[in-house]
């Protein structure tokens, strides 16, 4: 009995037991699925201090070459190191270094990360609004309905443009959408449907 | 103007430096931002998950049902040596199983059925005699032709007949539609982002504002 | 000009599209939608003194878009003296929403634990909402601070959702859905939601059947607010920008397609 | 949308799927073209042609338990091993240490099949960070030192989509996007050369490992999707009378 055949047969035992407990109100259904979901939850938070660890190798290993690129990887070891060390000793209140460190650095690079969309989306549609077809065409005119039906000078050129606007979004826009989804919970439910039975092995 | 205002400015300002270009000081706001993420998470997980439900359950009310998912999290552990690494196949096996059970439910339901139902919905409104405008009838129509047309263009094995392909091609229409129509909506939110920046840029930094 | 430059122009222009417009400051709020109309009604309708719960559920990375929506909404509730009950059901939004709430109650002269409470994040968000149905202070028996709320004078007469006139969910994805399913359908609940602009459209059919009762969304929304509210917020200063900044993603796709236009062309001669 | 009516649709899915999988059809079922999964082996050919890196990401939005994350694994599994054979570098950046132990593990047996292990880089497939603009960031970084010539960004994604998608077009890759996040799939049709749309991705290790088995459960999804039409067009035309079935069955 190989460590894999074990483990199919693991995912095909939780496969049909978490399919079938989504019907069945029994308490004893309902306390196993809290069990299991607590066990992931758990062996998740483990993998995390699994990958903490890995991390912090690599990095150490970095370090320890010495080239120009070290000064980075003592970057990201002094961080990480600071963020657990600090929060044994500070504890994570609201004026503890951690705390501070979240606020200051971390929340202001991540919005920032998260603001550079707003150049990357000018870029990519400079570049990607061609209109090299008729299907592109219609791309183009729907993204132009939308972006002026939604802003303050969209009004002003008429005011049927945001309920044009409006009507783009919740009709044909839907639509379309609906049958994206139908295709993907379809493909979801297959590819799910081979994990459990074995035939999709590429975990293993 | 306070220090921590003048860090996080400082940060602002390194990860906006890669629209120029990829540079030595964005690299190390990268790799500081990759070492707080991780520790944040780390402190983060270990407080709200770890333990209130392995290390309390198990050192401090002895309950020994704790035993089996820590055995499984340091099998693991396992992973960090390769020739060991295949013991951790079983918590795995676990994860991934109870996950792929989990999902054929809910996606079929959110997914399929939920989806499909609200485009017959309108279709009853009209049944049940309800008094309705015509831009409401087009509207249902151009809706279910969309949703029948875009679902006929995902076909794998659809015959080549001129009908069957006719459809489809209405299908990618409907498709660039909604492509588009996203795009154009969700352009607000991502330029609102950066108004916030800059907010913070020239107002709490430059006090301009 | 090679592509790299054109980028390089394209981003600029963005930035120009965003700063300057905040430093000149014209006011633009455009006509006020029906559902900020609605969902300032609600809270407008309510005597002094009647409970509102706001739910902080967002993310730090979506601070710029719902801050404006938070702060005109707590505004509201200071400015009818109502009495404002702040959780959170994001472990990111948590300081953030404690940061606006305090601010708040600080240009009001508040009182801490009289006029109005922060309880703080709850991991489990399904079971902290029904919780709340049955007693917040048992779901709660510490403040976000640690202090007992049992004998906090704001729950003397506040047991659960049956003496919260109204709530809110400040949030940025799908949080709402479990206040409707939870709270709106086992509790009754009167629910507005307030939310970034790309989630809009996902409500909307909640709010046509009526399982909630208002709906804001994005700068527009708190600009709106704002102007009902008739005072000066991230909103209105915000809509300029946004207006100005949307204009030029619409002059660069006119400009990508006649770019185009002169290279097939060039190709064709 | 009754409880009888999920638990008749889930089983008839999986009735029909089950059926088709282990009676895998022997004769080759015509599929139809999908641009985004043939480029795949002319991305990988350009990249070694080149001399540069190829760089696979599975999306901030899916974790290990996720089908999308599974099929997108499906689709590194083909891609490392056309690499390996081509002696080309794979770079394989994640914010989930699980997805990064599983690549790893794919990524190193292509190269041990290939005959090529000490061309095998352990340190290209690396878990960067859990956060969403940490992860971002860090790819964004990586992507604008090794300059790849294909980058594959498969899986869920959420908001990081465009930031990648736009850095890999900076640094001038040939980029074949797919995911089930549909907000995203716009920006991925704007800002990629192919892009995989909702399925296509669950279906793309069909196409390209002629594996019978997994082509065969496509064609089942087909049948279902035919019941559904058919449901659907039928539901709304009684709808029409008044009759609310659409109420019981979906």
């Amino acid at each position: 009995m190989t460590i894999n055949r074990v483990a199919i047969i693991i995912a095909f035992v939780t496969g049909i037991f978490m399919l079938v407990q989504y019907f069945i109100d029994a308490v004893v259904v309902n306390n196993l699925y809290k069990t299991l979901l607590d066990y992931y939850q758990i062996i998740f938070a483990i993998t995390m201090i699994v990958g903490g660890l890995t991390l912090l190798r690599v990095h150490l290993r970095k370090l320890v070459r010495f080239d120009r690129h070290s000064i980075f990887s003592l970057a990201t070891v002094t961080a990480i190191l600071f963020m657990v060390i600090s929060s044994i000793i500070f504890g994570t209140g609201t004026n503890s270094p951690y705390q501070w460190a979240f606020n200051n650095i971390q929340a202001p690079m991540q919005a920032t990360t998260f603001s550079l969309l707003a150049f990357f989306v000018a870029s990519a549609a400079y570049r990607g609004f061609r209109v090299r077809s008729k299907p592109a065409a219609v791309l183009a005119i729907a993204a132009l309905i939308v972006l002026l039906g939604r802003s303050i000078f969209g009004e002003m050129i008429s005011e049927h443009l945001p309920s044009l606007a409006g009507w783009v979004l919740n009709n044909p826009s839907v639509a379309a959408k609906r049958g994206i989804l139908v295709g993907i919970g379809l493909g979801s439910v297959a590819t799910a449907l081979r994990v459990i039975l074995g035939i999709e092995r590429s975990y293993l | 103007m306070e220090m921590s205002t003048l860090v996080a400015v400082v940060c602002t300002l390194a990860i906006f430096s890669f629209l120029y270009r990829d540079n030595p000081f964005y690299r190390m706001a990268e790799h500081i931002l990759i070492g707080l993420s991780v520790g944040f998470t780390l402190v983060m997980l270990y407080n709200s998950v770890l333990v209130p439900k392995l290390l309390r359950p198990l050192f401090l009310e002895v309950d020994l049902w704790g035993i089996i998912p820590l055995l499984l999290g340091l099998t693991m552990l396992a992973r960090m040596k390769r020739s060991l690494a295949k013991f951790s196949k079983p918590a795995l096996a676990l994860m991934i199983g109870s996950g792929a059970g989990l999902s054929i439910p809910a996606m079929f339901e959110a997914r399929i059925l939920r989806q499909l139902a609200a485009s017959v919905e309108p279709f009853a409104m009209v049944g049940r005699g309800e008094e309705l405008s015509f831009i409401f009838i087009c509207s249902m129509i151009i809706s279910l032709i969309g949703v029948i047309s875009a679902m006929v263009y995902f076909f794998y094995t659809r015959p080549d007949t001129k009908l069957i392909g006719s459809i489809s091609r209405t299908g990618v229409y409907f498709l660039m539609i909604f492509f588009g129509a996203t795009f154009g909506y969700t352009v607000t939110s991502r330029l609102t982002l950066l108004i916030g920046r800059m907010e913070f840029l020239l107002g709490d930094f430059l006090s301009i504002l | 000009m090679n592509a790299t430059n054109i980028r390089r122009l394209i981003f600029l222009v963005i930035l120009l599209a965003v700063a300057l417009p905040l430093i000149f400051n014209i006011d633009l709020t455009g006509r006020v939608t029906d559902e900020t109309r609605q969902m300032f009604d609600n809270i407008e309708m309510l005597q002094s003194h009647s409970i509102l719960m706001v739910s902080f559920d967002f993310e730090a990375s979506s601070i710029a878009e719902v801050r404006p929506l938070a702060e005109a909404i707590l505004e509201h509730a200071c400015r009818k003296e109502l009495r404002v009950v702040g959780v959170s059901l994001f472990a990111e939004g948590t300081a953030l929403g404690e940061q606006m709430l305090a601010q708040v109650a600080k240009k009001h002269q508040l009182q801490y634990g009289v006029d109005y409470v922060y309880l703080g994040f709850r991991p489990q968000y399904v079971a902290a909402i029904l919780a709340m149905g049955e007693s917040i202070v048992d779901e709660y028996p510490a403040d976000y601070f640690g202090n007992a709320t049992a004998v906090m004078p704001i729950f003397r007469d506040l047991k659960n959702y049956n003496q919260v006139d109204l709530v809110v969910s400040i949030a940025d994805g799908s949080m709402p859905t479990y206040w409707t399913e939870y709270a709106v359908a086992r509790y009754d609940v009167n629910l507005e939601v307030a939310l970034t602009a790309s989630m809009a459209t996902a409500f909307y059919p909640y709010l046509s059947s009526g399982q909630i009762k208002g709906l804001t969304a994005g700068l527009k929304g708190a600009a709106e607010y704002e102007s009902l509210l008739d005072c000066k917020g991230g909103g209105r200063r915000g809509m300029f920008a946004q207006s100005v900044s949307q204009s030029v993603v619409i002059l660069v796709i006119i400009a990508g397609n006649v770019v185009e236009y002169f290279n097939r062309r060039r190709k064709w001669k | 949308m009754s409880q009888a009516a999920l638990i008749f649709w889930v089983t008839l899915s999986i009735v029909i799927i089950v059926y088709y999988s282990f009676k895998a059809r022997k004769t080759a079922l015509n599929l139809r073209e999908i641009p985004g999964i043939k480029a795949v082996e002319e991305a990988v050919g350009r990249a070694t042609e080149q001399g540069k890196p190829i760089l696979f990401t599975t999306g901030w939005g899916g974790d290990i338990q996720r089908p999308t994350t599974i099929a997108a694994l499906n689709l590194l599994r083909f891609v490392a091993a056309k690499a390996a054979s081509y002696g080309c570098r794979i770079i394989f950046p994640t914010h989930d240490p699980v997805i990064a132990e599983t690549a790893r593990e794919i990524i190193r047996s292509a190269y041990n099949q290939a005959g090529r292990i000490d061309d095998y880089r352990d340190e290209d497939i690396t878990f960067v960070s859990p956060s969403q603009f940490g992860y971002a960031a860090a790819v964004d970084g990586i992507v604008s030192r090794t300059n790849p010539g294909a980058m594959f960004l498969m899986g869920t994604f959420e908001g990081e989509a465009l930031i990648l998608a736009e850095t890999g077009n900076i640094s001038g890759a040939l980029q074949i996007s797919g995911t089930d996040s549909t907000i995203q799939l716009s920006f991925f049709i704007i800002a990629c050369d192919y892009t995989l749309i909702g399925e296509e991705l669950y279906s793309a290790s069909a196409y390209l490992t002629e594996d019978n088995k997994v082509k065969a459960s496509m064609y089942a999804q087909d049948i279902i999707r035919l019941l559904l039409l058919v449901v659907i067009l039928s539901a709304c035309l009684l709808a029409l009378f008044g009759l609310d079935i659409h109420e019981e069955i979906l």
